[in-house]
C-alpha cells in the first residue's frame, strides 16, 4: 500500500458516502464505519516506515511529496484512531437528525484531509490539504444550526487569515529556495539570515497558533468546539486542533531546525522565550475561564487551549524531555479530550441536548459506563498517577525544573490546579450529586457510544502503564531533530535526575485505590433523603435550581471573574464591527446619482494629468 | 459646491488636454510618411478600388470591417429600443392634446416623401462618387418616414416589411464580406471588378454594401423614430 | 482565415433573427446556442496552432499596417474560448430562464453582445477594438434594462451615461494616437511610441486606460456595476460579469502593455487595482441584497486580477488570467444560480435565502463551490489564480509586494467572510417560510453543473492551463515579439 | 487662416462645456444633452486631427485631383463610425429615458436614486 493509494482510499471513501447514502442509512453507516477502519489499518501499515514518494501528478509545475517518518505516522494513527472512534460515536449520536450522508462525508473528508497534511512532503500539498481541512470544518461547525452559524464565521475567518500567513510563507521560502519540499528547504535555510527566518516562522506561528489556539488567536475555539456535534467536537478538540502542533513541529524543527531557531532575537527578547510564554499564558488563563464555564462543551473547550499550552510550553522549550512531552501530551490529549467530548455527547444524547451544568446531576447511576469514562478522562486531563496525562505532564514539568525555570514551572502547575477544580465542578455537577426528577428514566447510552467510550478509558489507562508504547516513537523523531536521545524503556523514561517508573507508581496507586475502597466499603453509607420538604414550607420550587452544585464556584468566580474577562475576543468583536462600519461607509461612495459617476471619471482623469504635472516621472 | 468640483476639475482636464494636444505633432507633418495608411489611402486607393470619393473606400472596404460593427450597433440601437419598450403599457397620456395637421400639411409631406427617398436612394447609391454614403442617405430616408409620423398620423410603416429589409440588408453585407473570403483572400475583399472610373458601376463592391447600408440604415432608423414615438411597440 | 468566423457568425446569426422569426419565434433561443457551440469548437481547432504562431487574418485585403487584421494569438483566441464557453453556458441557461419580453431580441443582442467581445480581444486595430467595445457595451445597456423594470432601467441609465463618457475618453485618445502617429495599428503605434516623448502622449494612455476602465470596474470607474450586476436578468448579470468586464480588463491590459508599456504606470494602475480590490470587498460585506453583493465581489477580484497583472512580469500576467478565467467560471455558476434561487424565493435579501440549500440542492450545490473558488479555496481553480498571483508578487523578493500582499489577503479574508455567510444563509439557516419549490429546469442545472466541471477539473489540474498561460502573458507582455508577429 | 492649435481649443471648448452639462445639471435629458456636447467635442477634434492646412477633401473627379493637396481621409471615416456609435447610444439612452420617466415621474437626478449603496 502507497501514501496515495491510502490518500485516495480516504479523500474516495469520503466523497462517496452519498452512494450508499441513496440507497439506505445503514448501508451508509457500515461504509462510513468502514471507510474509517480501512484508513486506520492503511495508516497503521506504514509503521516504522520512511516512504518519500514524489508523485507524477504535478500542481502548477510544482512537485507533490508524499512522505511518511516516524512523526508522521505517529499523528496519522492518533488522526486515524480518533476519527473512527468518533464516526463509530455518531452511529447512534446522528442518527435521528437530517442531513446526515452530509455529516458523514464531512467527517470522512475531514479525517482524510489530516492524514494528508501528516503525509505532505511539501508546503503546497501541505497548504491544499489544510484548506480542504478548514473549509470542511467550517461546513461540519454550523452543522448544528442556531449559535453555530456565528461560530462557524468565527472559525473560518481566523482560519483564513491563518492561511494566507501560510501562503506568503511558504511563497517566500519558495521565492527564496524555488522548492517547496521539506527535505530541499532543510537543507537550504540553515544560511538564510535571521530576519527572514524570523519572518517564515513568525508567520508560521501565526498560521498555527491560530489552528491551535494559542492564546492571542484562540478565539475561535470555544465556540466551535461548543457549538459542533459532539462526535465532532472530539475530533475538533482531540485531533484537528493538533494540525497546528504539527506544524509547530515542522516548522520549528524539521523546516528551521532548533539550533537556529533557539538564536533568533529581537534585542534581549529571544523569540523562543517569547513562544514559550505564550505556551505559559496560554495554560494558566483559559484553564481558569474553564473554572467559571457553566456549560460542559464549553467547559471542556476552554479546556483545550489550556492543554495546548502544555504542548507549545513543552515543544517550544527545545529540550529533548520537553519535546518529548509535547508530542506525547498531543496523544494523551487526543485520547482524553475525545473521551470527556463524547462521554458529554453521550449524556446529551439521552436527555436531549442539555449540557447546562447546573441542570444535570447523579447521572453516574443512570450511565455508569459513560461515568466510568469521563472519570478517567478526568483523571487523564488533571494527571493522575496511571493515566497517560501524569506521563507527559511529568515530562513536562521535569524538563521545565531541570532547566532551572521556576516561573514556567509555576504556570505549568497552575494550569494543573486549575483543571484539577473544574474537572470536580465538571464530574460533580453531572454524575454526581442528586438526579433530578426529570431524567429518572434516563437509559444507558447505546452501545455504538459505549464502545469508543470503553476503547478510549482502555487507551488512557494502557499508555499510562506502559508509557513506553508511544514514547519508543516519539524518542525515534526527537533524535532525528538532532536533540539528544530519550532513554526510553516500556515502563517509562530515564532522565539526567530522575526515572519515570510507572511499575512501582501503579502499584502505589492500586494499593492506595484498595485501602480507599477497603474504607468506604466498610464504613457506614450516607442515607440520600429529599432536600426539598426542608425549605419553602411544602410550597413547590423549582428544583432544578435547587441543586446545591448550582453556581458552583460563585465566590470564586466573584473574585477572579473581572481579571478573565476575554479581551482578545472582545478586540476582535470590535474589528469585525470596524469593519462593518467601514463597508458602510465606504458604500456610501455609490451614491446613486449618476452625475457624481461622471463626475468620478472626471475625477480620475483630472488627478493623473495632476499627478504627472507634480510628478513628473 | 458640485459646481466648485466641476469647475475645478474640468479646468485641470481642459488644461492638460489643450497643452498636450498643442505640443502634439498633428496633421501635415504626420501624413506625407508614405508608409502611412492615409497618404497610401490617397495615392493608390483610387486605382485600387476605383471609387472617387477616397472616404467611402476607406470606410467600405480598408476599414470595412469597422463599418460592418457601426451597422450592427445601429441594429443594437434599434432592437435594444425594442426590447425597451416591449413590455410597456399603452400611455394615453398624450392622446388627448393631439390635433390632426392641417391639409395642407399632410398633403406637403405625402409629396415631399417620395421626393426625399428618392434623394436620399441618390446619395447612397453615389457613395462612392460624391461626397454621401449609405449612412447619410440611410438617414435621409429615415427622415422622410420623420416627417410623415409628423406630418400623416394615420400612416404606419410595415414593421414587417422594414425589418425584413434590415436583416436582409445585414445578410448581404455579411454575405459579401464572406464572398470576398472565397473568392478573394480575406473577408470583406474587393473582389469584383473595379469598373471604369468615376461611372456608377465602379469601385467593385462598394455599391453593393453602401446600397445594403443605406436600406439598413434607413430602415433602422425609421424603426428607431417610430419606436420613440410609439407608433408602434 | 477561419478566426474571422469567430465574430462573423453570431454576427450573422444576429443579423438574419427577424427573418428566423418569421419561420418560428422558438428558433429564436437556439440560434446562441448554435453559434457558441460553432464558435467553442473553431477556437478548440485554432487554439493549438495559434500557440505556435500567432496568425493575422487580414480584412479588406490590405496587409496589417495599413487595413484592419485581426491578431490570432494565443490571448485572444484563448480568451474568444472562453467567451464562447461561458456564451454556451448561459445561453442554454437562458433557453429555459428568459420567458418574458421580446425573446428574439433579447437573443439577438446576446449574440451582438458575444460578438463585440469576441471581435474586441480578436482585433489588432485599436479603432476597431473600440468599435467592438461599443458593440459589447450598447448591447450590454439594452440588456440590463431588457426586462424594463424601474430598477432594470435606471441601473441602464447610469450605466449608459458612464460608459458612454468612458468611449467618449477612448475616442479622444485614440484621436491623439492617430494624430501624432498617422496610424491605428496597434503594433505601429507600439513601434513609434518608444520614440517619442511628449506629454500628449501621457494624456492618450491616460485616456485610454480611464475609457477602458470604466467597462472593467476599476476603481472610482466601477459605480455602474454593482446597479447593472443586479439588477440585470441574471443570465445578463452572467455574462456581464464573467465577459464583458474581461474584455475590459483585456482592453486595459492591452494598451497598457503592448502599446505603451511604460513601467511607471504600472504602479499607478496596481494601486488602483488594490483600491478596487480592497472597497469591492468591504462593500460586499456589508451587503444584505445577494445579486449586489456578487457585484460588488466582481470588483474585488476585478482588482485582484489587475494587480496580478500590474505586477508586471510573465508570471503575474499569467496568474491575472488564470485569475480571469476562474473568475469568468466562477462568477458565471454564482449569478445564474442566484438566478434562480432569487426568482423562487421571489427576493434578492440574503435573509430570505434562508435554508434553500435543501429545496434546491443542485443548484446550490454550484454556488457554494463556486463561491469557495472565488474565495481561493483548493481543489477548485480559484486557489490555482490565487496561488500563482502571490507566488509572483513574492517572487520579486521586494516588501513593497510582500505588504502589497498583505492588503491582498486582508481583502481575501474580507471576501471568505461574506462568502461563507452566504453558505451559511444557503445551508444552515432555517427556513421562515415553508414554499414548495418547483425544481429547476435541467436547461439551468446542466450548463451550470458543466461549469462547476471545469471549476473542479481545472482546480484539479490547472497544470493544462500553464503553457497555454504562459505564451498569452508573453503575447500581453513582449512588446517586440507582438510587433514581429504582425508586422513580419 | 488660423493656427492649427485654434481648432483645439474649439474642440476641448466644446468637450468642456458637454462634461460640465453632465456633471451640474439635474434633469436627465439636459444630461444627455450635455454628452451629446461632448461627442461633438470629440468629433470634431478627430476631425482636427486629420486636417491638413488648405487641403481639400479626399475626393477624385474628372477635373481635380491630385493626392498631394487631399486632407487624411481616415479621421473622416472614423468620425463617420464615430457618429453612428453616437446616434445609436443617444438613441438608446432617449428610450431609456422615456421608460425611467414612467417609473420615477420625473427626470430629477437627485430623485432618480433608487439604486444606490
Amino acid at each position: 500500500m502507497t501514501l496515495g493509494l491510502l490518500l485516495i482510499v480516504a479523500f474516495g471513501g469520503a466523497l462517496l458516502v452519498y452512494l450508499p447514502g441513496k440507497i439506505s442509512s445503514k448501508l451508509r453507516d457500515v461504509w462510513a464505519v468502514l471507510v474509517a477502519l480501512a484508513v486506520l489499518l492503511g495508516t497503521a501499515t506504514f509503521y516504522g516506515k520512511s516512504v518519500h514518494d514524489a508523485l507524477s501528478y504535478q500542481f502548477l509545475g510544482l512537485p507533490l511529496v508524499l512522505r511518511t517518518n516516524d512523526l508522521s505516522w505517529f499523528f496519522a494513527i492518533a488522526i486515524s484512531g480518533v476519527g473512527s472512534f468518533s464516526i463509530i460515536f455518531s452511529l447512534s449520536y446522528i442518527k435521528n437528525r437530517e442531513r446526515t450522508d452530509f455529516y458523514y462525508s464531512l467527517m470522512l473528508l475531514i479525517n482524510a484531509s489530516m492524514l494528508g497534511i501528516v503525509f505532505a512532503g511539501d508546503l503546497l500539498s501541505f497548504y491544499v490539504f489544510w484548506e480542504i481541512m478548514s473549509w470542511a470544518t467550517f461546513l461540519l461547525i454550523s452543522y448544528n444550526r442556531g449559535n453555530a452559524l456565528p461560530a462557524g464565521m468565527k472559525y473560518i475567518v481566523m482560519s483564513m487569515t491563518g492561511s494566507a500567513a501560510y501562503l506568503v510563507a511558504a511563497l517566500s521560502l519558495y521565492a527564496k529556495y524555488s522548492t517547496l519540499t521539506f527535505s530541499a528547504i532543510s537543507t537550504q535555510i540553515t544560511t538564510a539570515s535571521p530576519g527572514f527566518t524570523s519572518f517564515i516562522l513568525i508567520l508560521g506561528f501565526m498560521v498555527f497558533g491560530i489552528k491551535n489556539a494559542l492564546v492571542p488567536f484562540h478565539t475561535w475555539l470555544p465556540d466551535a468546539h461548543s457549538e459542533a456535534p459532539s462526535p465532532f467536537s472530539a475530533v475538533l478538540s482531540g485531533i484537528l486542533i493538533k494540525m497546528g502542533t504539527y506544524g509547530f513541529i515542522l516548522f520549528l524543527y524539521v523546516l528551521v531546525g532548533f539550533h537556529q531557531f533557539s538564536q533568533l532575537a529581537w534585542k534581549a527578547v529571544s523569540l523562543q522565550s517569547v513562544l514559550c510564554w505564550l505556551g505559559a499564558i496560554t495554560i494558566v488563563i483559559p484553564t481558569f475561564i474553564a473554572l467559571m464555564q457553566d456549560d460542559a462543551k464549553r467547559l471542556l473547550a476552554w479546556h483545550s487551549i489550556g492543554q495546548i499550552g502544555y504542548i507549545i510550553l513543552g515543544i517550544a522549550y527545545g529540550t529533548s524531555l520537553g519535546v518529548a512531552g509535547g508530542a506525547f501530551h498531543v496523544l494523551n490529549h487526543a485520547t482524553f479530550k475525545a473521551l470527556l467530548f463524547l462521554c458529554v455527547g453521550a449524556v446529551e444524547y439521552r436527555t436531549g441536548g442539555v449540557r447546562d451544568l447546573n441542570s444535570l446531576g447523579g447521572l453516574m447511576r443512570r450511565m455508569p459506563i459513560t461515568f466510568i469514562g469521563a472519570l478517567i478522562g478526568a483523571f487523564g486531563i488533571i494527571g493522575m498517577p496511571l493515566t497517560n496525562g501524569f506521563v507527559s505532564k511529568w515530562l513536562i514539568y521535569k524538563t521545565l525544573i531541570l532547566n532551572q525555570d521556576p516561573f514556567l514551572a509555576f504556570a505549568a502547575l497552575l494550569g494543573t490546579w486549575g483543571t484539577l477544580l473544574s474537572f470536580y465542578k465538571f464530574l460533580h455537577n453531572i454524575f454526581l450529586g442528586q438526579l433530578p426528577e426529570k431524567y429518572k428514566d434516563l437509559k444507558k447510552a447505546p452501545t455504538s457510544m459505549q464502545i469508543p467510550i470503553l476503547l478510549y478509558s482502555g487507551i488512557i489507562v494502557l499508555f499510562g502503564v506502559l508509557p513506553g508504547i508511544p514514547l519508543k516513537i516519539i524518542a525515534g523523531f526527537v533524535t532525528s531533530f538532532g536533540l539528544t536521545p530519550l532513554n526510553v524503556n516500556l515502563w517509562g523514561i530515564v532522565s539526567e535526575t530522575g526515572t519515570l517508573n510507572t511499575i512501582n507508581l501503579s502499584m502505589a496507586v492500586v494499593s492506595a485505590f484498595f485501602a480507599a475502597w477497603v474504607v468506604f466499603a466498610f464504613s457506614r453509607r450516607s442515607v440520600p433523603t429529599t432536600a426539598q420538604d426542608t425549605y419553602a414550607a411544602g410550597a413547590s420550587i423549582p428544583r432544578d435550581k435547587y441543586q446545591y452544585s448550582v453556581e458552583f464556584y460563585n465566590p470564586l468566580y466573584r473574585m477572579m471573574g473581572r481579571y478573565l474577562r476575554d479581551v482578545v475576543d472582545e478586540f476582535y468583536g470590535w474589528l469585525a464591527r470596524v469593519t462593518q462600519m467601514t463597508g458602510e461607509i465606504v458604500r456610501r461612495l455609490y451614491t446613486g446619482d449618476a452625475r457624481d459617476y461622471v463626475l468620478y471619471i472626471v475625477l480620475i482623469v483630472a488627478a493623473s494629468i495632476g499627478l504627472k504635472i507634480w510628478w513628473p516621472t | 459646491m458640485r459646481i466648485l468640483i466641476s469647475c475645478v476639475l474640468l479646468v485641470i482636464l481642459s488644461l492638460g488636454l489643450v497643452f498636450a494636444l498643442e505640443q502634439a505633432p498633428f496633421g501635415s507633418n504626420q501624413i506625407d510618411n508614405a508608409d502611412k495608411p492615409g497618404r497610401f489611402y490617397l495615392n493608390q486607393g483610387m486605382e485600387k478600388t476605383g471609387a472617387a470619393n477616397v472616404v467611402t473606400s476607406v470606410v467600405v472596404t480598408y476599414r470595412g470591417f469597422d463599418t460592418l460593427g457601426e451597422v450592427t450597433i445601429l441594429f443594437i440601437a434599434a432592437i435594444g429600443l425594442g426590447a425597451v419598450f416591449h413590455s410597456r403599457k399603452k400611455v394615453k397620456r398624450y392622446e388627448k392634446e393631439k390635433q390632426s395637421a392641417s391639409l395642407i400639411l399632410q398633403t406637403g409631406c405625402r409629396f415631399l416623401f417620395p421626393l426625399i427617398v428618392l434623394f436620399g436612394t441618390y446619395v447612397f447609391i453615389h457613395g462612392h462618387l460624391s461626397p454621401g454614403g449609405g449612412f447619410q442617405g440611410g438617414v435621409i430616408i429615415a427622415s422622410a418616414f420623420l416627417l410623415l409620423f409628423l406630418g400623416c398620423e394615420e400612416k404606419k410603416i410595415p414593421m414587417k416589411s422594414m425589418n425584413t429589409v434590415e436583416s436582409l440588408a445585414g445578410i448581404i453585407f455579411v454575405g459579401i464580406g464572406l464572398a470576398g473570403l472565397y473568392w478573394g483572400e480575406s473577408f470583406l475583399e474587393n473582389f469584383l471588378p473595379r469598373g471604369m472610373d468615376y461611372m456608377l458601376l465602379s469601385g467593385g463592391v462598394i455599391p453593393i454594401i453602401y446600397i445594403a447600408i443605406g436600406f439598413k440604415v434607413g430602415a433602422e432608423l425609421a424603426g428607431i423614430v417610430a419606436g420613440l414615438i410609439e407608433r408602434n411597440p | 482565415m477561419v478566426a474571422v468566423l469567430l465574430i462573423i457568425v453570431p454576427l450573422g446569426l444576429a443579423f438574419a433573427m427577424p427573418l428566423f422569426n418569421f419561420v418560428s419565434k422558438r428558433i429564436a433561443a437556439y440560434l446562441p446556442i448554435a453559434a457558441m457551440v460553432c464558435n467553442l469548437i473553431l477556437s478548440i481547432l485554432l487554439l493549438p496552432s495559434v500557440m505556435e504562431n500567432t496568425r493575422i487574418v487580414i480584412l479588406g485585403g490590405l496587409p496589417p499596417p495599413l487595413g484592419i487584421h485581426l491578431v490570432a494569438g494565443p490571448l485572444g483566441v484563448g480568451l474568444s474560448g472562453l467567451i464562447s464557453l461561458v456564451g454556451l453556458a448561459v445561453s442554454i441557461y437562458a433557453w429555459g430562464y428568459i420567458k418574458q419580453g421580446a425573446q428574439d431580441k433579447y437573443h439577438a443582442l446576446y449574440l451582438l453582445l458575444l460578438s463585440g467581445a469576441t471581435g474586441a480581444v480578436l482585433t489588432g486595430d485599436l479603432f476597431n477594438l473600440f468599435v467592438f467595445y461599443e458593440i459589447l457595451c450598447i448591447s450590454s445597456y439594452a440588456l440590463v434594462a431588457y426586462l424594463g423594470d424601474r430598477n432594470g432601467v435606471e441601473s441602464a441609465v447610469k450605466y449608459l451615461i458612464q460608459g458612454s463618457v468612458g468611449s467618449g475618453l477612448i475616442l479622444v485618445g485614440i484621436a491623439i494616437l492617430y494624430g501624432m502617429f498617422g496610424t491605428l495599428n496597434m503594433a505601429q503605434i507600439a513601434i513609434h511610441i518608444d520614440n517619442v516623448d511628449s506629454p500628449a502622449l501621457f494624456l492618450a494612455l491616460v485616456l485610454l486606460v480611464t475609457g477602458f476602465g470604466v467597462e472593467a470596474a476599476i476603481f472610482p470607474l466601477n459605480a455602474w456595476l454593482p446597479d447593472a450586476h443586479s439588477s440585470a436578468p441574471s443570465s445578463i448579470s452572467a455574462i456581464l460579469s464573467g465577459i464583458a468586464i474581461k474584455v475590459g480588463i483585456y482592453a486595459v491590459a492591452r494598451v497598457l502593455f503592448t502599446i505603451f508599456g511604460v513601467a511607471v504606470v504600472f504602479q499607478y494602475v496596481l494601486l488602483l487595482g488594490l483600491a478596487t480590490l480592497l472597497i469591492g470587498e468591504i462593500c460586499a460585506f456589508s451587503q444584505d441584497n445577494i445579486k449586489r453583493m456578487l457585484a460588488y465581489s466582481s470588483v474585488g477580484q476585478v482588482g485582484l486580477i489587475v494587480f496580478a497583472m500590474c505586477i508586471a512580469t510573465p508570471d503575474g500576467v499569467g496568474a491575472g488570467l488564470l485569475q480571469l478565467v476562474s473568475h469568468a467560471l466562477s462568477k458565471a455558476v454564482l449569478f445564474l444560480g442566484v438566478g434562480y434561487l432569487v426568482a423562487r424565493s421571489g427576493s434578492m435579501s440574503l435573509s430570505s435565502l434562508n435554508g434553500i440549500g435543501k429545496r434546491m440542492p443542485v443548484v446550490c450545490f454550484a454556488c457554494v463551490v463556486a463561491a469557495f473558488s472565488l474565495v481561493g479555496l483548493p481543489p477548485f481553480v480559484g486557489f490555482a489564480g490565487k496561488f500563482l498571483i502571490v507566488r509572483a508578487a513574492l517572487a520579486g523578493k521586494s516588501i513593497f509586494f510582500t505588504v502589497l500582499i498583505g492588503i491582498v489577503f486582508l481583502a481575501t479574508v474580507v471576501e471568505g467572510a461574506y462568502f461563507f455567510r452566504m453558505v451559511q444563509t444557503l445551508y444552515f439557516k432555517d427556513a421562515k417560510r415553508q414554499i414548495e419549490y418547483k425544481k429547476v429546469p435541467a436547461s439551468a442545472s446542466i450548463p451550470i453543473m458543466a461549469l462547476v466541471v471545469f471549476i473542479v477539473a481545472l482546480g484539479v489540474y490547472p497544470d493544462v492551463l500553464l503553457p497555454y498561460l504562459k505564451s498569452a502573458a508573453a503575447d500581453l507582455l513582449n512588446k517586440a515579439g507582438y510587433i514581429k508577429e504582425v508586422l513580419g | 487662416m488660423f493656427h492649427q492649435s485654434t481648432y483645439f481649443v474649439g474642440c476641448v471648448g466644446l468637450m468642456i462645456v458637454g462634461l460640465y452639462t453632465m456633471l451640474t445639471k439635474k434633469n436627465l435629458i439636459k444630461v444627455i444633452i450635455g454628452l451629446s456636447l461632448f461627442e461633438t467635442g470629440i468629433y470634431l477634434l478627430l476631425v482636427v486631427v486629420g486636417y491638413i492646412q488648405g487641403a481639400t477633401a479626399p475626393i477624385f473627379s474628372r477635373t481635380t485631383g491630385s493626392p498631394a493637396e487631399m486632407v487624411d481621409p481616415t479621421p473622416q471615416a472614423l468620425v463617420l463610425t464615430a457618429i453612428v456609435i453616437g446616434v445609436a447610444v443617444l438613441a438608446l439612452a432617449l428610450s431609456l429615458t422615456i421608460r425611467l420617466h414612467e417609473h420615477y415621474g420625473t427626470l430629477n437626478l437627485r430623485k432618480i436614486r433608487g439604486l444606490k449603496w
